[in-house]
């Protein structure tokens, strides 16, 4: 890891998502022009079928820091990654303290403090001068903040009846901010579904019940929705939109596509209330 | 019938046809005779279509309906094939079928799976499949090779008896001269080039063919009688012996 | 086990499955006479360079994928023509360069929000009754075609050289044949997925070749084995908790196994 | 040498070969003839290991170097492959076969591609490569089939010759009576079951070997004298007309 | 644009996909031959049951993934000594039925949240010295038992029948290619993934073939193309930015291109 400093300091993250948050750090640091920040998967690809290539490798060998998920999650990076000083690579997972069952981490907030802090220490031996621990715990403090008006936000919706998911994926957003998932259709990307859970999830949804699935995963999961007669709401879970500028950003998006969910099911149960209201982005 | 003029076909810039004329008429047995490696199968693969010429045209009418044998073909076992159905494919029949395949000998392989025939009856079927064509020009690419004794000369007989059978003209290639010599009006003794052509008598007093196919052969076979007054000499550069040279 | 509601998940399922079973026995025939096993495989990845070209150029994605699909056969088509690399080779060259180009095209459109391969897999079991239709009205015709061409169809498998002697315009069949595997695995593909279309032209052709004597018997013998696939699949998804596309495959080829029981008596 | 005892073979419940006993000494030519679907081949591919009796045994030197040549061999496209390799797998040394090709006439072709050759060239390559392993004994399935006339006189000739060169046994499959009667030490008609068996003026004098092979093709050989006592048939169902029945 | 720190970073994907090349230019040669282009594809899927299985057992994956290949070779080679089907049919079947019954492996294991596929890809860009060292012993190996063998090989590839006759112990020697090929390709899937080592089987060959007069040849030639594809691939991912393995594929379908030139003329 040559890392001259004529160069400027790189941090590189697997995904988008990652890189976003990081970015907020960095900017709350007021080292956004000292550090770049940059995703291996870009924005809009597919973190599924991802092949390196050699100008990746090369920003992945020259980052001052790493940042990943870990290699259940991104098993094409494992490698690369193995070949780095362990000391400038953080591991998403690894910074949990219960053994991770969703690796879809940076959906939560909570965790995502876990992150940044773990970022900003390493950071901090960089750049010394920079109050960059402040900076984390600031944004943390943010982030914290966020998550709570979330919560009260879902908790004055009808969220009782819970929602489906297509791919088993949005654990980490569901749960802090207390819905249920009722059933989910597939638990790894390559599943394919079978009769019998296509009927357990149809006979444990509740009418009015809505599917949730990834911009990716829309094609395949638009048949089911048709099929189980669920209202199909997408949610942009690797920040692939180009519009997305911060991690906040992508939380907030997050939060109205799932409250649509809701408020079209109080719409449908013909409780009075009006649709129309705030759909804001 | 078909008229070829100055057809020449070469593969990899050999020459294998040089400047072939010849005119086969209605109802006409012409058969090709000649050393392995001649041209013979070339010669009639540009006939019946297969190929196209390098230089030089053959006339043909395009409806022509052709009953072909060619020198080589072997069954894939990937598709399950009766003889009866492959045959069917020519003539649906089942009368004409019978009467051929009883002509032919083959009566009794019917059921038969194509792949699993033997030499000479794979050749048999080949043949009852053209002629149940009915087809007004017969190429025949040595229909007989592996057909047993018997069958050679019934075979023999049974073609020269199509031309008033089926009305049709033959162009037969092969290696038996005792048996088609007397079946043919027409030899064509090919060389690369055109050696000789003309009615069998002629033909074998030729002194191509004699050069060609040699003194041993005609001693061997007591068919025709002639003098020979050169040593015969094994296939090989038969074509300089020719007389001629070819490029 | 089996009640109305489990009925009706799986009608429209059973039901587009059989026939795209029914059509895909003779076909399936063809393409095992003729040593095309992997097309379907080539189409897939020709659709994905389709695709990627498609999204590149803003054209119609279903359009782009048709002609991803056309370039492909024709290609293949071209190259048949010469004899010193067989079909299976020609396929594969073919097959992993389009797969290469749509690789390279994914990485390309850093912008788009398309993931390629979604387009690639559908599922039997979200078929719905307009896709019905597509899959009866498109394999009607492709039938139609294959019986009324049946006969010469035949001989070029049987042989190309016999078949030009006669008259038979080999290279036409030839596209035609292409053709009609191509629109069978491309209107499946995006119904069924591409597994389950490659294999249930295989495997129930290959199943048949080992019980029949003749073409045509093969032909519907395939298409029988296939819907049995079908409807054991299908039910096996619903008992079993197991995939049904994989489920039908799995059927198939146990069938086909049992069938080689009985060449080895 | 090789020891055939009982030996059974048929294919899907049909018998190809019926209970065949003989033995070929060392050093033998022995010729087998017989009608179009006799079982000829099935009994060389037993005597050459490449199927299976049902019942029976062949008793062989496990060592026993075979040249064989196939009755059908098509060569693929997909290997790139000179006469001159292909026969180099079976002797190394040039001189060897320059001297094999020259004597089967086939010194030209040494550059060729194996897939392009004509009929009776590949017949010729693979007859060479047969002689180049040096075989103790040569296994031939119609050696001569395709083969042109001055060819068939020298290379019947040349096999004849082999016993001497190789001091090899010959087994032989072909339907060109005329020529071969004259090479063989032994002649074996096959149809189903061994009709007869023995020197070849015997065999063609035995009245199985007549109705087999009828009065017609002895008239038009015109090699041997003997004398009809019966009306030849046309094979078909020949077996019966042996006098015995088969199951 | 090529500067020292890319080359560092290209340098030992170049010698292992040399090295892959080399290998795999005689082996591809036997693979057109024998008309067996997808049984890399197979091998891949094949493995995929093994790593299910595997999962599923609590056994080491890489070994079930080596069981699950020697499974299915050993069903083709039991599978090839029936001539009613060609080997691209057997392979289709045994291929499709692998990958059914992976699928159904992911969803059974789908609770234990294993992604078996991640398991079939491996990056050129990422092999590493030690891989490396794999890649040349087992090369080595391969290529040694090749030359060893390379006269009863090619005689059985010519003709089964002839090389039997002259006492070669053909199914042995079947047995012994597929082996040689299945360690091959299962090396490199794992290091490099399994288009670019089946790519690099086919394609070199083909290209060969069309320019050699004889097996030798075509093997060689076979080699060094797969070497210049290497090369060529890598130089265009760096200047292109397109992934590597992809890019070495299309690189050697654009010679293959080339070829089909020579004989238009
Ligand atoms: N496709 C081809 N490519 C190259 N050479 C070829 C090709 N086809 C035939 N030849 C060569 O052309 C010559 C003539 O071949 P052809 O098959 O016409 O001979 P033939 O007269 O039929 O011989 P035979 O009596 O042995 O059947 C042969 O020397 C053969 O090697
Ligand atoms: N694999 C097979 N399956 C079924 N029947 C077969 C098989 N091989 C040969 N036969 C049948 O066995 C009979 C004998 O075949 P064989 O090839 O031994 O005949 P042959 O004496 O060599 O005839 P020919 O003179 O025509 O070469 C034929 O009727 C043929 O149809
Ligand atoms: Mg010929
Ligand atoms: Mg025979
Ligand atoms: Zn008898």
């Amino acid at each position: 890891e040559s890392n001259s400093p004529a160069e400027p300091f790189s941090i590189v993250t697997s995904l988008p998502p990652l890189a976003l948050a990081v970015q907020d750090l960095v900017n709350e640091a007021a080292l956004a022009d000292k550090v770049s920040v940059e995703s291996i998967v870009p924005r809009g690809q597919s973190a599924h079928h991802h092949a390196l290539k050699v100008s990746q490798l090369r920003s992945l060998k020259s980052a001052g820091i790493v940042v990943w998920v870990g290699p259940e999650m991104e098993q094409y990076l494992a490698k690369a990654i193995g070949q780095r000083r362990p000391e400038n690579v953080v591991g998403f997972a690894a910074l949990m303290q219960k053994p991770v069952v969703d690796y879809h981490l940076w959906l939560s907030a909570g965790a995502m403090t876990k992150l940044v802090t773990a970022v900003a220490e390493k950071l901090a031996l960089a750049f010394p001068e920079a109050n960059v621990l402040v900076a984390a715990s600031t944004y943390n403090a943010r982030l914290r903040q966020q998550t709570q008006a979330m919560q009260q936000r879902f908790a004055a919706l009808p969220t009782e009846a819970g929602v489906l998911v297509f791919h088993e994926s949005l654990h980490h957003l569901l749960t802090p901010l207390g819905i249920k998932q009722s059933a989910s259709l597939v638990q790894v990307p390559e599943q394919q579904i079978s009769v019998h859970t296509l009927m357990q999830a149809k006979s444990r949804m509740l009418p009015g019940q809505c599917l949730l699935a990834d911009v990716e995963e829309l094609p395949q999961a638009q048949p089911y929705a048709e099929k189980l007669g669920a209202p199909l709401v997408v949610v942009d879970l690797l920040a692939s939109a180009a519009t997305t500028k911060s991690y906040e950003a992508f939380l907030a998006l997050l939060a109205n596509k799932l409250a649509t969910c809701f408020q079209s099911a109080t719409g449908q149960d013909g409780s009075g209330q009006d649709g129309t209201s705030q759909d804001g982005e | 019938m078909i008229t070829l003029t100055d057809v020449c076909k070469s593969y990899d810039g050999r020459t294998i046809l040089d400047r072939i004329n010849f005119t086969l008429g209605e109802r006409e047995i012409c058969t090709l005779i000649g050393p392995n490696g001649a041209g013979k199968s070339t010669l009639v693969k540009l006939i019946a279509g297969l190929e196209l010429p390098d230089a030089g045209t053959i006339q043909r009418d395009p409806r022509l309906r052709i009953g072909y044998v060619p020198q080589k073909l072997r069954m894939e076992a990937s598709m399950p094939l009766k003889v009866s159905r492959f045959l069917s494919l020519a003539d649906p029949l089942k009368v004409n079928r019978a009467s051929v395949l009883e002509q032919l000998g083959i009566l009794h392989i019917g059921n038969s799976q194509m792949h699993s025939l033997s030499g000479g009856e794979l050749q048999r079927v080949l043949l009852a499949r053209a002629i149940l064509r009915k087809p007004q020009l017969l190429v025949l690419d040595e229909p007989l090779q592996g057909v047993d004794v018997a069958g050679q000369v019934t075979l023999y007989r049974l073609i020269a008896s199509l031309r008033t059978q089926l009305n049709c003209a033959v162009l037969m290639v092969s290696h038996d001269l005792h048996l088609v010599m007397a079946q043919t009006d027409s030899v064509i003794c090919l060389n690369q080039h055109v050696c000789c052509h003309g009615k069998p008598e002629s033909v074998s007093r030729h002194p191509e063919y004699l050069r060609l196919f040699g003194r041993s052969v005609a001693d061997d076979l007591a068919v025709y009688t002639h003098h020979h007054d050169h040593q015969h000499n094994l296939h090989g550069d038969v074509v300089s012996s020719c007389g001629h040279h070819h490029d | 086990m089996i009640d109305l509601f489990t009925l009706q998940i799986i009608a429209l399922p059973l039901i587009a499955g059989m026939g795209i079973a029914a059509i895909a026995g003779p076909l399936g025939s063809f393409v095992v006479w003729r040593r095309m096993s992997y097309f379907g495989d080539t189409l897939a990845h020709s659709a994905l360079v389709g695709v990627a070209l498609g999204v590149f150029a803003g054209i119609n994605l279903t359009l782009a994928m048709v002609l991803g699909g056309v370039v492909v056969s024709l290609s293949l088509w071209q190259l048949q023509k010469q004899r010193s690399l067989a079909a299976d080779t020609l396929l594969g060259i073919l097959s992993h360069s389009s797969l290469a180009l749509g690789l390279i095209g994914v990485s390309l459109l850093a912008s788009a929000k398309v993931n390629l391969f979604s387009y690639l897999f559908g599922d039997l079991l979200t078929v719905n009754a307009s896709d019905l239709l597509m899959i009866y009205l498109g394999g009607m015709i492709c039938l139609a075609l294959l019986v009324f061409f049946w006969r010469p169809l035949l001989m070029t498998a049987i042989d190309e050289d016999l078949a030009r002697v006669e008259g038979i315009a080999v290279e036409k069949l030839r596209l035609l044949l292409m053709v009609l595997m191509a629109v069978v695995i491309a209107l499946s593909m995006k119904l069924v997925g591409v597994l389950l279309i490659t294999a249930l032209l295989i495997i129930p052709a290959a199943t048949a070749r080992r019980l029949t004597q003749s073409p045509e018997a093969m032909a519907l013998l395939a298409a029988s084995i296939g819907v049995i696939a079908v409807v054991g699949g299908l039910f096996a998804s619903v008992v079993l908790d197991v995939p049904a596309g994989p489920g039908i495959v799995l059927c198939a080829a146990a069938l086909f196994v049992l069938s080689l029981l009985k060449h080895a008596r």
